[in-house]
């Protein structure tokens, strides 16, 4: 078993893995930027080091930094979390180099997960469905309109160079395909200097379904079942679920045994998550590869609820070289969970992000609430790092009592001191298209100012009158707690007040 | 009896403390408990509401029930609730950030609206748009630059 | 659906309810002594009716109160929680009467469950095991060995009159019958006035496992497996846990469908217990009929991280009128739940209940913890009711990593103002026999103080060091957060220390 | 430099704040750094150690790891720290408590720890017993009385 693990990361996924370790009996040590230096998961490990100035680039994505800590705190292994360095491949191998065990998957699954071209290949060779498209070699109009017949409309046509959605055309009928080939292949030749075009199946308000698996070094291979991820904002996702409503028994079983043999194809260890596009709903749903991310999700907990696991522990072990500790057939779904991420952001200014100190910091509690967060009341959200402040996952017996149960924990979550996307994701949670499960990835970019315009406007009076009624802090803050023991009303110290 | 002032968004409020410990707003008396360190239970005989308030710089944040307001006391007398990111049509940063693209020259003439930059903070992009229609007479920036809130990165003519 | 519920409760199991009910949108009516003022479960609720003076008989026991209550508030439902009412059938009568429904079973159940001798007769009409016994008509000495012959040795000769263990022999071997009788028989007479004996088998380290059932009004029942409650000092619960680790999965199907039997005789409605003493381990092993709690448990959250079920929500969908939400074959154990009960009780002083201000009261937080409580920092425990402050119920893959993550999870509750029995817990979760999962109901009579003396005796130095660094709260009170936030050390206001 | 004195249990501590900010306890150095109101991190180099402090009349409550105490400052020359149940002798209630059972009548000789009364108090049955033997003189209860903690409720001859 790993005797000191070393968490190349922050916030709630360094908290969330320091706390597993303290459970198997592993040392810890965190490591973090000058901007974190008294945060909660320094203060949780079992000893810290500095990594330097708090950009990412001279702290949490500096490799040799973290191999120096490492090595210099005598810890055997690295959890990369997610984000920061925990795809890079280069990382990987560089620990695999200096005998450090990785908790993730070899490098080399990672490099093939890494290359979308080339984890395209090796998903069509696998077995594994990726969105129909066409390269043709003969250019000609009448060439790629076939091939767009084959694809089967609606398609994009799309230029083999570039990105970034330059010279890409929708084409909903054969008789448009000759106007777009022309238009794209000037943009493309603008913009690139290659008119080189493809067609690619145009997968029309796609739902986000990803599949979490796990493999060990001894050749097993499982799946844990779908979340649902289609919530996002601008391919930012922002509430997961799980089960997916979109699912029937039929398609859950199909996707997972995709989801297997990718990781299998990929030579994957580890947690990992396999995500798909789905397209349509039920047994005749299609789905295509998306991508594979090569680490553990931020909505990891959503799995852990619903199929009653613990992903960071099987990671510990796994990467320790124990077997997976559970076969797929002892794998099943229970009741619903969902994760709601509270981001620093103002919904009523084009969601953008905040900066600020969390003045007041209230987490909800209750049976089948669930909060992981790293931030603590008197911290600050800062501008160096991602603006989730804490994950919100609830689980319930059906999908309704859990969406109820989330509703009331966000209202019970206070957070003051910079504005929160909670008024947003309340409103969501209420909002018939979610009730129904009918939600595609495009949903909030195409209706997110309508489902903000939903917002309640006004505070309710009763809040004007606590505003009114709290006393400055110099005031109180000693007397404050004493108050509400005895029950004493805070009227006699209103520091606020002028009569 | 003792009366404040809130500030609300653009609104005043009066909020008045009455001799039996209940606050009036709106006409309407509620009574306030401490509960917890800046949590409180209002309740006006009917309904009862559990409140969050911290106060920061003159300001009192407030939460209920998921909606959050910051409130300035003393009223329209005092200093304006001025928004954090400045005047909405400012082509400055709203927050430290990094220049990640630069979409229009000088000469140029845009539209009110337009995307003139996009900037980058805390993983997410920032578009920066123009206030109004006008002919671009600089601009104050480079790519890859970390700029700080409130500087001008674009002038129009 | 119920609208409106009074729960006719305090503390942990109040503040429990009112949550589900806010999750089902039923309002609630939270009721007070003059003790709970401004305790949590009272500023949790949409309402709160005060009942009555601290103590019990004058407030939370005050059933005609509590009614008056229902009525002025306009509750069509009243939810008694564990202890004071919930088992007086006088009062679930009352409620009848009054039309108002009890969350709970119909009275004529509680009073058949009521009765010791009766329940024990309609169980054994019902097939259910009993520990067998006999009350011969011929009370000679002669026909007394028969008895205990026919019981089988070891068996304990007792008194039919009276109760607390007077007169009651434990008797071994046949040959010492004679004396036995004798001497019980003269104990007996002396302290009742009546010398009639009966013979029942001795149990001999039995292990306490007990069953949850439910049952609704359309005539299904279900159990939804077993806790097992061995850990207790002197018949007081301290930790619970399921699965059993005596329990082979026959045994378990025996027991669960003796339970459901159980209450099915018992004309059950709603969540009740069925509890059994076990002697053995195993498919060998034997059980008896206990009794029948006619209420929601203590230890019912074990039940609900186990089983995946929400127990309270599921009594409000009953007592409304509602088929019961889960099939027997839809209901599985998963994963391994502990409950341990905190209580306000000092274990170097033979678990002296305390009173006394919650000075600091941190609860632990993370992945497969839950803490139900109704006591806020502030508070105070009183001495007025029963001194238990918190229960903290952790989950895990298996009874050895839920056994980890508890002694965690204690190590990171923080209670300063009171003693509280967290060090002995601790002590507990640690000690072999425990870890085994060897405990029977007796252990803690028998070794608890050898348990005691295990407990470290000095607490680390780095205690006084932070003890030391404390400065007095009127000194540091307002600057203690900011330290905190900005990572600035404590010394420059050490308000306690002296030059 | 400063020094304070801390009486833990029988034995007296002696801690010093030396001029780089660490706590000296026992000959050892520790660093102490606030985490949250009341919660600190205490580390000596090798170990790290999370800890709970409060402040009540003039003692200090301490946690860790599960572990609790309550520290008295300033060392022998102050007040005792007496429990709070009274020297371990005194036939009285540690707590406010309902007399359920009285064991013994005057006259009666009774040995050392000898059960003389049950109490209850918080649900739970708290006996009494004979701090030596003796013979009773009094006893200054009756059944059902509710008794205030540190009076005497059975006397000795």
């Amino acid at each position: 078993m790993i005797k000191r693990l070393l968490i190349a990361n922050r916030g709630e996924i360094a908290v969330r893995v320091i706390r597993a370790c303290r459970e198997l009996g592993i040392d810890t040590v965190a490591v973090y930027s000058d901007a974190d230096a008294h945060a909660p998961h320094v203060l949780a490990a079992d000893r810290a080091v500095r990594l330097g100035p708090a950009p990412p680039r001279e702290s949490y994505l500096n490799g040799p930094a973290l191999l120096d800590a490492a090595r210099s705190s005598g810890a055997d292994a690295i959890h990369p979390g997610y984000g920061f360095l925990s795809e890079r491949t280069h990382f990987a191998r560089a620990c695999e180099e200096a005998g450090i065990i990785f908790v993730g998957p070899p490098s080399t699954a990672i490099d093939r997960m890494g290359s979308k071209v080339g984890a395209r290949q090796l998903m069509e060779g696998a077995g594994v469905p990726v969105v129909p498209g066409e390269a043709p070699e003969d250019q000609s109009e009448w060439a790629l309109a076939a091939a767009a017949a084959r694809v089967g409309f609606p398609v994009l046509v799309k230029p083999s160079a570039g990105g970034g959605g330059i010279g890409m055309k929708v084409v909903r009928e054969r008789d448009e395909v000759a106007e777009a080939v022309a238009q794209a292949r000037r943009e493309a030749q603008a913009a690139f200097g290659d008119g080189t075009l493809y067609v690619e199946r145009l997968v029309e308000r796609p739902r986000h379904v990803e599949v979490q698996v796990f493999a060990d070094a001894h050749g097993n291979a499982v799946h844990l079942f779908e979340r649902e991820c289609s919530v996002q904002r601008r391919h930012q996702k922002m509430i997961e679920e799980s089960p997916s409503e979109a699912l029937s028994p039929a398609l859950r079983a199909r996707m997972g045994e995709a989801a297997v043999a990718a990781a299998r194809a990929a030579g994957y260890q580890n947690a990992g998550t396999v995500e798909f596009l789905l397209e349509g709903a039920g047994d005749t749903a299609r789905f295509y590869f998306l991508e594979m991310n090569t680490r553990l999700q931020v909505e990891h907990p959503v799995t852990e609820m619903v199929v009653g696991v613990d992903l960071v522990h099987a990671q510990l072990r796994v990467a320790s070289g124990e077997p997976l500790p559970w076969s797929q057939a002892s794998l099943a779904q229970r009741g619903h969970a969902i994760e709601c991420r509270v981001y620093a952001e103002d919904p009523g200014q084009g969601f953008l992000p905040q900066a600020g100190p969390l003045l007041l910091y209230r987490e909800p509690r209750g049976p089948g609430i669930r909060v992981d967060s790293g931030v603590v009341e008197g911290g600050e959200i800062t501008v160096h790092y991602d603006p989730m402040i804490a994950k919100l996952i609830v689980w319930g017996e059906t999908r309704e009592a859990t969406r109820r149960r989330a509703v009331e924990a966000l209202r019970e979550c206070y957070i003051l001191g910079v504005r929160t996307n909670i008024p947003f994701l309340l409103t969501l949670l209420e909002h018939p298209r979610f009730i129904e499960g009918a939600i595609d990835t495009g949903f909030l970019d195409r209706e997110g100012d309508a489902v903000r315009a939903l917002m309640p406007a006004d505070i309710p009076p009763a809040a004007l009158a606590a505003a009114a009624a709290h006393a400055a802090p110099r005031a109180t803050a000693t007397t404050t707690r004493r108050e509400s023991a005895g029950g004493i009303d805070p009227f006699h110290s209103l520091g606020g007040w002028r009569g | 009896m003792t009366s404040i002032t809130l500030r609300v968004g653009a609104r005043d409020v009066a909020a008045r403390l009455d001799s039996n410990g209940h606050v009036h707003v709106d006409g309407r008396g509620y009574r306030v408990t401490a509960v917890s360190p800046g949590i409180y239970l209002v309740a006006d005989g009917g309904q009862r509401w559990r409140v969050a308030v911290a106060e920061a710089g003159g300001a009192r944040w407030v939460a209920v029930d998921g909606q959050v307001a910051v409130i300035e006391l003393g009223g329209a007398s005092s200093r304006s609730s001025g928004r954090r990111s400045g005047h909405a049509g400012a082509m400055a940063a709203p927050m430290p950030a990094t220049v990640v693209k630069i979409l229009v020259a000088p000469g140029q003439e845009i539209a009110e609206g337009a995307t003139v930059l996009v900037l980058e903070a805390m993983k997410m992009e920032l578009p920066i748009r123009a206030p109004r229609a006008g002919v671009v007479k600089a601009v104050r920036c480079a790519q890859g630059e970390l700029v700080q809130p409130g500087v001008s990165l674009v002038e129009l003519e």
